[in-house]
């Protein structure tokens, strides 16, 4: 067990590393964040002032070591625009990026379960061609395009919803339905697929024979199988989620992580940038590793050694 | 035509039938655009073992599954009727009649694997037994199947058991419901022969303690000599011949039962060449007219061309579906 | 006896960690072939009769030299038979396995798949059609065969494919791992009369590897049995199969299902009575559960199963022990006889 | 699989028959989405930039505009129709581009992975976890901001969305196909492993990558219309049909037909490509679909 943990825990932990070179060296080597920062007219010394006080007249490797360091301390550094702590500009900003993320893996989950297994089950009749026509349409439409097309519907000619901010219910409506009908629509698409996988397989067969009902046999075999792939797949999607959701949350003026990103490139803001990066990577590699253990907890079969890449 | 429902039992030489526990007339499945079993009529007495054998594609197993009610989509059945001890069973694909079990040929992909196998049979109890009945009635059975432990077995995964110890907790599982008759497809193709020998004997002696009969379907002709009373040999979908197994051994009538027994390599009498049927099983679209082993066989008469012989069981030997018998 | 054997092996030794294992544990390791040595002559056939687990293909992927052992080796008319090593040695030992789908390429066509052994070895196009017509002769194909993708054709006709290719390169020695196990009786027997035909026909020398011994009886001439990765008992097929003397290979032969009905349910009744052995499952993989296990590499591995074993024989492992002119068991009770 | 469901499973395949009208008439507007972008020069009836300030904002034909501007123009006056037809082109350009490096990149870490193991593969797969982790959105953003962009620079990014996903089917289905007889077979005849690889396992596993690559595709438009929509993508005047979509945002109320048209172009695109990619994947490899994460966006 434990070493399981360790191997599982030392890949992630590495992948973290490696996300935070990426984006250090990425984002260093992209040109001088100063001038971008500072009025193109500054003087010399202003710039070099600046300079030293960021540490960006350091070697390379130092800069790298001490931003690993700095990181290691939990320091992610201060934002260049207002000088307030990174971390805390994003932790700040999370809740509201959470409570969409929550409330659209929710509803992708309610919708897409039930619509899935329904199409499985009905393999070729009408519902079926129903519901997997609708996956496929919120599988193809562009979140942004769909955000745009509901700002037109309902807030602007019927005007029943705000078109854009935070707080209440009616805000949230717009902006789960655009991020989560993808999200569904693609669940749906899979929990079609690994339910029919399953429904093909001997054992279901044989509980057939055993004369037990088609719903005793949907909840005991099929769903208990089916929900294997089906795990997996939700701990890949929440990367895309996260992709998606920065459209959202700039379609509709969100201000969760999303937005900042979008907000802090736009000004260049190299320390709340690389920083909403690290966030993100951190929540996916632990998503992954949930996954990975939820797998243990649910398949007996469990293979350890990177089963999971040998798809 | 003479009707072969009639000729189908009692067979002139079989221990005498007097109320089949199971019996099937005129069932076929339709796959595709042919018939994968054509008109078969079958019926089985309590206790009795027959063995059901033919060469992959015959449609052995497709028979089974028709009478489970569990053929795969795509596939139709019908049949002229299907009497289980004596009650006609107004029968549905999806609704397995109460009375059969099944034993499948893959006995670990048969079950779930992600459920251990005390629950798996433990499900297959009747439904109105306690729940602390339930996982005790399991675990005699877990026994009653010659497995060590049932407490332990009963929480096993699959994936623990071996095969020969998977194809054990399907027998007890087939057993939990109490069958009259025991479906079994080829239980021991995929098993090594030490624990075939073993599955076999453990299935006669469940026969024995449970008096139902045994539907035994299977390639392998030495496992039809060793635990057979009567034997149907398919061909294309049709019984070509039935008898008891002494009489199919000593005096097959069949061409094609000829060549079958002929084909099996004898540990005791080692031949420098084997006896082997030219050609091979046609394609279900591709079967020719007549009679479907014709292409094949060393007897043919320019009848043989022309119309399909029926099962015919008048004869003193069994009965054989062929112009030209030995 | 004098005549150098065309190859041989000895002591070779192959480990695997188990595949599956638990969420939290490594499988331990399995040692899959444990010393196994054989020599076969020139124009012999050796049969390799084994169950499930036994190591059997392990030992025929060493002896095609496909897969590396840990330790041993294997020569082929006393040179080391191993990679890398010239084409043309190579050539020398080729190999048709049991699934006969899974061996040809899917998406070539059969005739490509003949050709390719020829075009790896540098044979010109010209030369080559000549030998592929003179394969499909041999193996009793059509040439309209040839344009055919393995999946339209019939498991029998595969089966032939893969023999017509493994000759492609005039081997000395072909092993054949379970060639005839996935057919059906009439058609094993025509393939398993076309590999005795080829034998004499090429001169060719065989190492068959089957689980069943009514094949192997047919075909062989000398026989091994391997039990968990160790030849238990050896010799020539009508002396091992008529006088067994490992208690091993008796339950294999009386585990045989019967060639004719009988005194019915012998076969099944003899094991049970049978006083030298357990009635437990004697598949290998029964020895991973736990409370069966024998304590690892003590003892004999049969032990377990065995109703005569004594304390010597789950104290110390058998060597193999010559019985008669090539007649060889390795079991502690033969030995005392 | 024992014969039954073997036969189960050729019932349940689809039988050969032809593609089902839909999808033909989404092979159809492909083919015309194409025909269109390449043809932009000859069918733009305006060119794409050019601005005509006294027809500025007019509506669609149909929706009370003159059949000069078919649908409609922005606020420079410049005509949509023909911003379309060249806005496609670039869209087309970056996706088709993007997806070809993406493929070549991801198929050849997986063979390579699968054929050096060890450090090799431990890298590639470090690699392929790190992609998982840094969304290529968030990642692209951050790139496009810092280091400026070019057209070479944007179909690299968009690119690297979904190289993990063939170098992960790669190297699972390289390492699969080593394990097969028919691998094996030619190792005993002694073929060179270039051979092996090439000549034997590459067919068997390129219908599997094209489908993936296929099922690809739209994340890979749409990607690129999410960075042009935010004004990272394409920089002005050239145009694509996300940066319109972009632009168009502004004046949903006064001028719809400004973001609704290219966004309609795109979804369309995409709908069609998923629709022809879906039934590829049920053609040649009906398995496909049960990989964790294929067939996504």
């Amino acid at each position: 067990m434990l070493r399981f943990l360790l191997v599982r825990l030392l890949r992630a932990l590495l992948t973290v590393l490696g996300c935070a070179t990426l984006a250090f060296f990425v984002l260093r080597l992209s040109g001088d964040p100063l001038v971008a920062l500072l009025p193109t007219d500054s003087p010399a010394e202003l710039l070099e002032r600046y300079r030293v006080l960021w540490g960006l007249d350091r070697p390379l490797p130092e800069q790298y070591l001490r931003y690993l360091l700095a990181l290691a301390r939990g320091d992610f550094g201060r934002s260049l625009v207002d000088g307030r702590d990174a971390l805390g500009l994003v932790i700040e900003r999370a809740g509201a990026t959470l409570q969409l993320g929550g409330t659209v893996f929710a509803l992708a989950i309610l919708i897409g379960v039930p619509a899935g297994t329904v199409a499985a089950l009905r393999r070729g009749r009408p519902s079926d061609y129903l519901t997997m026509s609708a996956a496929i349409f919120g599988y193809a439409m562009p979140n942004f395009f769909l955000g745009l097309l509901l700002i037109l519907l309902f807030a602007m000619q019927l005007r029943l919803l705000p078109s854009s901010g935070y707080g209440t219910p009616a805000h949230l409506v717009m902006p789960a339905i655009t991020l989560g009908t993808a999200v569904a629509a693609k669940l749906a698409r899979f929990v079609r697929t690994s339910v029919l996988d399953v429904l093909g397989q001997p054992y279901v067969r044989t509980a057939h024979g055993k004369r037990l009902g088609s719903l005793a046999v949907i909840v005991r075999h099929v769903f208990p199988n089916a929900a294997i792939p089906v795990i997996t797949f939700l701990g890949f999607e929440l990367g895309l989620m996260i992709g998606g959701a920065v459209v959202t949350e700039n379609v509709f003026g969100w201000p969760g992580i999303g937005q900042l990103l979008v907000v802090s490139v736009a000004r260049r803001d190299l320390a709340v940038v690389q920083t909403v990066v690290m966030v993100i990577a951190v929540s996916v590699v632990s998503a992954n590793l949930a996954v990975d253990l939820a797998y243990g907890w649910i398949d007996p079969r469990v293979r350890v050694a990177g089963g999971r890449h040998a798809g | 035509m003479p009707d072969a429902a009639p000729a189908a039992f009692p067979a002139p030489a079989a221990p005498a039938v007097v109320s089949p526990v199971l019996a099937v007339r005129d069932l076929s499945v339709a796959v595709g655009e042919g018939l994968a079993v054509d008109g078969l009529d079958l019926s089985l007495a309590a206790g009795e073992t027959h063995c059901l054998v033919g060469e992959s594609g015959c449609g052995k197993s497709l028979t089974c599954l028709a009478l489970m009610g569990l053929l795969p989509a795509g596939a139709r059945c019908r049949s002229a009727g299907l009497t289980i001890d004596g009650r006609d069973w107004a029968y549905r694909q999806g609704r397995p009649p109460p009375g059969l079990a099944m034993i499948y040929q893959d006995a670990t992909a048969s079950l779930d694997p992600v459920m251990t196998v005390g629950r798996q049979i433990a499900e297959a109890l009747p439904p109105d037994l306690p729940a602390r009945a339930r996982r005790r009635e399991a675990e005699a059975l877990i026994a009653q199947v010659g497995l060590s432990n049932p407490r332990a077995r009963f929480g096993a995964y699959p994936h623990e058991l071996s095969g020969g110890m998977n194809q054990r907790i399907a027998i007890a599982m087939a057993l939990a419901g109490r069958p009259r008759v025991l479906l079994a497809d080829e239980p021991t193709t995929a098993l090594d022969v030490t624990v075939q020998a073993q599955i076999l004997d453990l299935l006669l002696a469940v026969q024995n303690s449970t008096g139902a009969a045994l539907l035994f379907v299977t390639h392998d002709l030495g496992v039809v000599a060793q635990i057979a009373d009567r034997v149907s040999v398919m061909y294309c979908g049709s019984i070509v011949e039935r008898a008891p197994v002494a009489t199919l051994f000593a005096a097959p009538r069949h061409p094609y039962t000829r060549g079958l027994i002929d084909s099996l390599p004898q540990i005791s009498r080692p031949a420098a060449r084997l006896a082997s049927i030219p050609g091979r099983v046609p394609a279900i679209g591709a079967r020719p007219p007549g009679c479907r082993f014709r292409p094949r066989c060393d007897r043919a008469l320019a009848r043989c061309g022309r119309e399909a012989p029926v099962l015919d069981g008048t004869g003193p030997r069994g009965a054989v579906a062929c112009f030209n018998p030995t | 006896m004098q005549q150098q054997p065309l190859i041989s092996a000895s002591g070779l030794v192959r480990s695997y960690r188990a595949s599956r294992a638990g969420l939290l544990r490594r499988g331990p390791e399995v040692r899959a072939v444990d010393g196994v040595s054989f020599a076969i002559r020139a124009g012999e056939a050796f049969g390799l009769v084994g169950e499930s687990g036994s190591g059997k293909t392990t030992v025929g992927r060493m002896v095609s030299a496909t897969l590396r052992p840990d330790a041993g080796t294997v020569a082929l008319l006393g040179e080391p038979f191993a990679e890398p090593m010239p084409l043309a040695r190579r050539a020398k030992v080729q190999a048709v396995f049991q699934d006969s789908l899974g061996a040809l390429n899917p998406r070539l066509r059969i005739g490509r798949q003949l050709e390719e052994p020829l075009i790896v070895h540098g044979i010109g196009a010209a030369e080559r059609r000549v030998r592929i017509d003179g394969l499909l002769a041999d193996v009793g194909l059509p040439r309209s065969l040839l344009l055919r993708y393995p999946g339209e054709v019939s498991g029998g006709q595969r089966q032939r494919v893969l023999l017509a290719r493994a000759l492609a390169l005039r081997p000395d020695l072909l092993v054949c791992d379970e060639p005839v196990s996935a057919l059906d009786v009439s058609v094993q027997a025509q393939v398993v009369n076309l590999l005795a035909d080829l034998k004499t026909r090429h001169a060719l020398t065989l190492l068959f590897i089957s689980h069943d011994l009514r094949v192997v009886r047919h075909l062989c001439d000398r026989v091994a049995v391997l039990f968990a990765g160790r030849i238990v008992e050896s010799g020539a097929v009508a002396e091992v199969i008529g006088s067994p003397a490992h208690p091993y290979t008796r339950a294999l032969i009386r585990a045989l299902p019967a060639d004719r009905p009988g005194p019915r349910r012998t076969a099944a009744r003899a094991i049970a009575a049978a006083p030298d052995l357990a009635t437990q499952d004697l598949a290998t993989q029964d020895l991973a559960i736990p409370d069966r296990a024998t304590p690892d590499g003590a003892g004999c591995a049969f032990a377990a199963r065995c109703a005569a074993a004594t304390p010597t024989c789950r104290r110390s492992a058998p060597v193999l022990r010559s019985l008669s002119a090539g007649h060889e068991a390795a079991c502690h009770l033969v030995a005392a006889r | 699989m024992p014969a039954d469901l073997r036969l189960a499973a050729r019932l349940a395949l689809p039988a050969r028959r032809p593609a089902p009208l839909v999808v033909l008439s989404a092979a159809l507007f492909l083919g015309l989405v194409l025909l269109a972008a390449a043809g932009a020069d000859l069918l733009a009836p305006h060119g794409f930039a050019e601005q005509h300030l006294d027809a500025r904002l007019q509506p669609p034909w149909l929706a009370g505009g003159t059949t000069d501007y078919l649908l409609g123009t922005d606020t420079l006056g410049r005509d949509i129709l023909s911003r379309i037809l060249f806005g496609a082109r670039t869209s087309i350009l970056v996706a088709v581009g993007g997806t070809g490096f993406g493929f070549l990149l991801g198929t050849s870490l997986g063979f390579a992975a699968a054929h050096w193991r060890g450090w090799c593969e431990e890298a590639v797969m470090m690699l392929v976890d790190m992609q998982a982790a840094l969304p290529t959105l968030v990642l692209a953003l951050a790139v496009l901001a810092f280091l400026g962009n070019s057209l070479p620079l944007l179909i690299l990014l968009v690119g690297l969305d979904g190289w993990e996903r063939y170098a992960r089917l790669t190297r699972g289905m390289v390492l699969s196909a080593r394990e097969s007889g028919y691998v094996l077979s030619m190792r005993i005849v002694g073929a060179p492993a270039w051979r092996i690889h090439l000549l034997h396992i590459l067919p068997n596993i390129a219908g599997a990558l094209i489908v993936q690559a296929t099922l690809n595709f739209p994340h890979t438009i749409l990607l690129e219309a999410a960075l042009s929509f935010f004004g990272l993508g394409v920089q002005p005047p050239a145009t694509s049909l996300g940066q319109m979509l972009g632009l168009g945002r502004a004046y949903l109320i006064n001028a719809w037909w400004i973001a609704v048209f290219p966004g309609s172009v795109i979804f369309l695109t995409t709908l069609s490509m998923c629709l022809v990619g879906d039934w590829l994947r049920d053609r040649l490899d009906p398995t496909l679909a049960r990989e964790p994460g294929a067939g996504r966006p």
